[in-house]
């Protein structure tokens, strides 16, 4: 199997994928991004999304409170943002996208989503740190689905 | 001076139509009398002007006279019956009327001093309920405004003459005689309007319910000390909406036979109209001066309801227990400040969302 | 009395004009504004009604321009406007108003209401009675550039993300392009994605496009507290940008009031007409469409309903654009009862979302809407303004209402046509 | 005395203020200005002025379903207002008398009646809502109680003087009317001629920005 290093063959690659495997590699792309948020919420909807024996109804529960999180989190219009928590509202976000039972979220491609927010997490928190490095989180990605791809 | 000149107008023209009409008369007279009698030619004549006086046979024989005006009863140059119906407006409408109204008056004093003001039982609580809509205040107070138009201009035509007339004088009463029954006219397709209005809307809350009958036999709370549970509308409050909208109704109709003669309607129809008119008046009055009693200081807390819309809980627990009860069930009990109900789709009109 | 507080009254007063005159002098207190007023219907309180948020600008008008109110003044019958008067106000004219618009449509007189609001706004922020939240907003845009705080340096980073997620490069300081494209400082922060879908789209349709680094956002605070000084200082940024660059148009975001503050507000503010035409981004999507530069791959069969940001549509009058386009990307668009110009505003228009202390009041008013989305039975609202999506996400959160905001430029990317094959092909 | 009074002097000063204080006010309105609008328009706004003069007297839905009350009872009042103003056989003669020179179809007796009918409903009922619904309570000034007794006694004025027997209704009926031509300019009775204006300037903003208002 050829490794993935571009965002055309991720798209590829996770479309393969059905939803219980999305939601596997969805908790590993936003574990990779969870230290920058301290929300219990989001941290919660990783764990269900990592416990393959989680019913639809737990699923559904952690969903709905990572995207309470979600709307918590993020920056009113107007208000001077404050990027760290920028960041946590991304990660909040890919968390729901990533917990969702099939159907239930209407992004038009929530594991795009998820892969999208994670990224934005990352960036927020660059901007926040001042940090003129480019974002690698992408490069990172490819290298989480890589893993996931060989260990199965 | 004035009255001599018009005697003497009215006996020329009734000269004159003898004289036109004699001829005819004289010839039927004469094939149906017997000959020997020598009638008093001017008894025939006082038959041919007012035939009504005569047994229906006979009066088929004089038809009427016939008279350039084409109208109902045009023909017709003395009115008979007309006599009694004055007798029963001046005689005993004007005495009879005048005297329930004054003592319904007084009535209500005397119960006022005696009674006193019915208080709320545990005072005003700081909680209130929605009892009226504007639409519903809206109606209630149209009908009030006319209503009293139509009751003071009435009055003043009913009674002008005998209590406004010795105290204004002559000048000043015509005018106020001729306003008032241009203004009774031109109100009364308005209370029609205001009635059928009032009906619509609070026809359903007014039909006699269970409980109804023992609230009447134990007085309504008002006579005794204890308060009857009762509905939205206690049986009084039915009783009165029903005399309104039924002898409200005949008012109203008969004052549309008086007021428009284009039905065909003859003066017996007429006059009829008239005396259930006055006497139907005369008893709404009486029960409306009850009612402002009782709504205004009569009751505390009672004219809340019709102007702000909103009652006291405490006055509605008084007063329409079960009502009362039905609007804390379904937790309609609003605390005593600015701003209405949320979800009130239409707080302007208190209409329902469909 | 301070002397800020006579400078607000001074501008008060300069700010009647004929037309608040004429609406002063035609209002006959009849109140059907406020069954147009989504703060009087879903409150039902009277002091919400939206002739009523105007008395101290009325106040104003009477002594100034009736004869009865200068007579009563000479005469010492009538008070002049007091610090009170602007206090007792400030909620009633910045926290109870979205300049949504709507009671100037119902207004039996023809009052536009909501412009005398916008107006008495001017004289409020003057003497200094505003909205914390506002006050700093505004500073922060005259400051920073952007009322988020948003720098350009922000700015490059999130389209340096842009730009390796797409794959397409983003063309910044272009000389000579045909569009200058702004952006919501919103869509920035919490909305990326929309950037991305202008890149991609522009690409697929062969745009010429750029965006300044002198001026990237469209949004204006100083329109919104109502410091025509500060709106004039926020769009001449624009203008000088645009001009400087020498583009044809400038494209307004997505968000509502950037457009009106751009295409309607700004040749006023600044002055003179611009040198260049503003085109909002629904109404440029929807001529690409038309020349047939855009194409979608199919349509969304997920039954969806559209929110008019009030701006765009009644304040803005593009109205049809995002229908159309909506229509060829969805195939079952269930209109909301109220829409187009007279749809209710999601509540947070006007400033009223950057301003905390009318959050309750806000999340109140959101009842109209939650019953206006729940009548079309559809739980997928498509709205073009990243101000009403967070409005609308948030009341649809506090409501647990099943429903998902998405904006329509995404959408649209979502199902663009593209030459790569590697596109998603969507659900 | 006070029949010439009414029927002389009093007339001419009320019709005097009434005319000179109404362009007066609308003087002040135009003076005020306009800043010219320097926004490339959608549309025209002449166009977009004159479609609001018209189109605001159909209510809007929200209107339709919300103030039925107010607009029933409106258009009763206002309809009933202007036939029983221009329409009245005793109207149309003193317009010809007093200032036209010249008369116009009345209309017959019935339709008189029935015009103030719906008037006098139209009138009580938008009253009675003022002071009994709580937006226009809160909103409504002495200004507008003033404006509608003067409204209503005129009205009722000349209607007790149908009959037109009594000359003193008669007098009654113009003094009042005399009163109120000198409140007009003064109050915002002043909305029957500035409606044009408001409706035209909004139509003519919304008009360019290309909405129909």
């Amino acid at each position: 199997m050829s490794t993935i290093d571009n965002d055309a063959d991720l798209r590829k690659a996770l479309k393969q994928l059905n939803h219980e495997q999305l939601r596997e590699t969805g908790a590993d792309f936003v574990a990779s991004v969870l230290h920058l948020s301290s929300d219990k919420r989001v941290a919660h909807a990783v764990d269900v999304a990592r416990n393959s024996d989680a019913s639809d109804d737990e699923l559904l529960a952690a969903y709905k409170s990572a995207r309470v999180a979600t709307v918590d989190s993020r920056t009113r219009c107007g208000a001077d943002c404050n990027w760290e928590e920028q960041a946590a509202h991304f990660v909040a976000r890919a968390s729901a996208a990533m917990v969702a039972p099939e159907g239930v979220c209407k992004a038009a491609d929530p594991s795009w989503q998820v892969v999208m927010s994670c990224r934005m997490a990352q960036n927020c928190a660059l901007i926040a740190a001042d940090d003129d490095s480019i974002n690698d989180e992408s490069e990172n990605q490819y290298c989480i689905m890589n893993d996931y791809l060989n260990s199965h | 001076m004035l009255i001599n000149h018009r005697r003497v107008l009215q006996f020329s023209a009734l000269l004159f139509l003898i004289i036109i009409a004699f001829p005819v008369f004289a010839e039927n007279a004469t094939s149906s009398y017997k000959p020997v009698t020598v009638p008093n030619p001017a008894t025939d004549l006082w038959r041919a002007v007012n035939p009504q006086q005569l047994p229906p046979a006979e009066a088929a024989m004089f038809p009427g006279g016939d008279s350039q005006i084409r109208g109902v009863q045009s023909g017709i140059l003395i009115n008979q019956q007309g006599q009694s119906w004055r007798y029963f407006r001046m005689k005993q409408l004007l005495p009879t009327g005048g005297y329930l109204l004054a003592g319904a008056m007084l009535a209500v004093l005397l119960f006022y001093l005696i009674r006193g003001k019915v208080l709320i039982r545990d005072g005003e609580s700081d909680k209130r309920l929605e009892r009226y809509s504007v639409y519903e205040r809206m109606i209630h107070w149209f009908m009030a405004f006319i209503f009293l138009f139509l009751g003071f201009s009435g009055l003043i035509l009913l009674f002008g003459r005998s209590l406004l007339l010795p105290w204004m004088g002559p000048e000043l009463f015509s005018i106020l005689a001729s306003a008032a029954k241009e203004g009774h006219n031109l109100f009364g397709p308005l209370f029609l309007l205001a009635l059928v209005l009032m009906f619509l809307q609070f026809v359903v809350r007014n039909i006699y319910q269970k409980g109804d009958l023992t609230w009447l036999l134990k007085g309504g709370g008002i006579i005794g000390e204890h308060d009857v549970p009762s509905n939205f509308f206690n049986m009084g409050e039915k009783t009165l909406f029903w005399l309104l909208i039924l002898v409200g109704g005949l008012i109203a109709i008969s004052g549309v036979v008086l007021l428009f003669p284009v039905f065909e309607q003859g003066r017996d129809i007429m006059e009829l109209s008239h005396v259930v008119h006055s006497i139907a008046a005369v008893i709404m009055l009486t029960v409306i001066i009850g009612h402002i009693y009782i709504g205004t200081i009569g009751m505390q807390g009672a004219t809340e309801g019709m102007t702000s819309g909103y009652c006291d809980l405490n006055w509605a627990k008084d007063h329409h227990s079960w009502w009362a009860q039905r609007c804390i069930d379904e937790g309609r009990v609003l605390p005593k400040q600015q701003g209405t109900a949320v979800h009130h789709d239409n707080p302007g009109t208190g209409e329902a969302e469909k | 009395m301070s002397e800020q507080f006579d400078q607000g009254v001074a501008e008060l007063g300069k700010q009647i004009d004929a037309k608040i005159s004429s609406y002063f002098s035609s209002c006959v207190h009849c109140g059907l504004c406020a069954e147009a007023c989504l703060f009087y219907t879903e409150t039902g309180d009277p002091r919400y009604t939206p002739i009523y948020k105007l008395e101290p600008m009325k106040k104003l008008w009477r002594q100034q321009h009736t004869i009865r109110g200068k007579l009563a003044k000479a005469l010492g019958l009538s008070k002049p406007l007091q610090e009170k008067d602007f206090a007792d106000w400030e909620e009633l004219v910045y926290d109870s108003c979205t300049l949504c618009g709507r009671c100037s449509m119902v207004c039996p007189v023809g009052n536009d209401i909501t412009y005398m609001i916008s107006k008495e706004r001017e004289g409020f922020s003057r003497a200094g009675y505003a909205p914390e939240g506002l006050k700093g907003a505004t500073q922060r845009a005259l400051e920073i550039g952007s009322p988020m705080g948003v720098t350009l340096k922000t700015v490059m980073a999130t389209l340096a993300h842009v730009e390796k997620d797409t794959g397409l490069s983003v063309p910044v300081d272009q000389q000579g392009a045909d569009y200058m494209t702004l952006f919501s400082s919103m869509e920035v922060v919490n909305f990326p994605e929309y950037i991305e879908s202008i890149a991609r789209i522009f690409d697929a349709a062969g745009v010429s496009w750029t965006i300044s680094s002198k001026a990237f956002e469209a949004t204006n605070s100083g329109i919104q507290i109502g410091n025509s000084d500060n709106a004039a200082e926020i769009v001449g940024r624009v203008v000088t940008a645009a001009e400087e660059l020498g583009v044809k148009y400038v494209i307004s975001p997505e968000c509502g009031h950037a457009y009106t503050s751009i295409r309607w507000a700004g040749p006023n503010l600044i002055g003179r007409p611009y040198r260049f035409k503003v085109i909002h981004i629904l109404e440029l999507l929807e001529q690409l469409k038309q020349q047939g530069r855009i194409s979608f791959n199919g349509k969304t069969d997920e039954p969806v309903t559209f929110h008019d940001p009030c701006q765009i549509v009644r304040r803005g009058g593009v109205v049809q654009p995002q229908r159309d386009l909506l229509n060829g990307v969805a195939e079952n668009f269930i209109e909301m009862t109220d829409h187009g110009v007279m749809n209710w505003c999601c509540g947070g228009g006007g400033g009223v979302s950057a301003n905390e202390r009318a959050d309750e009041l806000r999340a109140k008013s959101f009842d109209r809407k939650r019953r206006q989305i729940e009548e079309t039975g559809v739980n997928t609202v498509v709205t073009a303004c990243a101000n009403c999506r967070m409005m609308l996400e948030d009341g649809i959160e506090e409501n647990e209402m099943e429903t998902t905001v998405i904006g329509l430029t995404e959408l649209i990317a979502d199902y663009l046509v593209t030459d790569t094959k590697d596109q998603p092909e969507v659900r | 005395m006070i029949a010439q009074l009414i029927e002389g002097p009093l007339w001419y000063f009320s019709l005097t203020v009434f005319v000179l204080g109404v362009l007066w006010r609308i003087y002040m309105i135009l003076r005020a200005g306009v800043k010219k609008d320097l926004a490339v328009p959608r549309d025209g706004g002449g166009v977009g002025a004159l479609r609001a003069i018209f189109s605001r007297f159909v209510p809007e839905r929200t209107i339709r379903r919300h103030g039925k009350v107010q607009l029933i009872a409106g258009y009763m009042f206002h309809l009933g207002l202007f036939a029983l103003l221009f329409l009245a056989r005793p109207h149309v003669d003193f317009f010809a008398e007093r200032i036209t020179g010249f008369g116009w179809w009345s209309m017959p007796y019935w339709a008189f009646i029935v015009a103030a009918e719906v008037a006098f409903a139209g009138l009580i009922m938008l009253w009675l809502y003022r002071m009994l619904n709580p937006v226009t309570r809160l909103l409504s000034s002495a200004d507008d109680y003033i404006g509608t007794v003067l409204v209503f006694l005129v009205m009722l004025s000349g209607c007790l003087a149908l009959a037109q027997s009594v000359e003193a209704l008669r007098l009654l009926h113009l003094l009042l009317a005399e009163l109120m031509l000198i409140y007009f300019p003064f109050s915002n009775l002043m909305h029957a001629f500035t409606f044009a204006f408001s409706r035209g300037y909004t139509g003519a903003t919304m008009g360019r920005k290309g909405i129909r208002a």
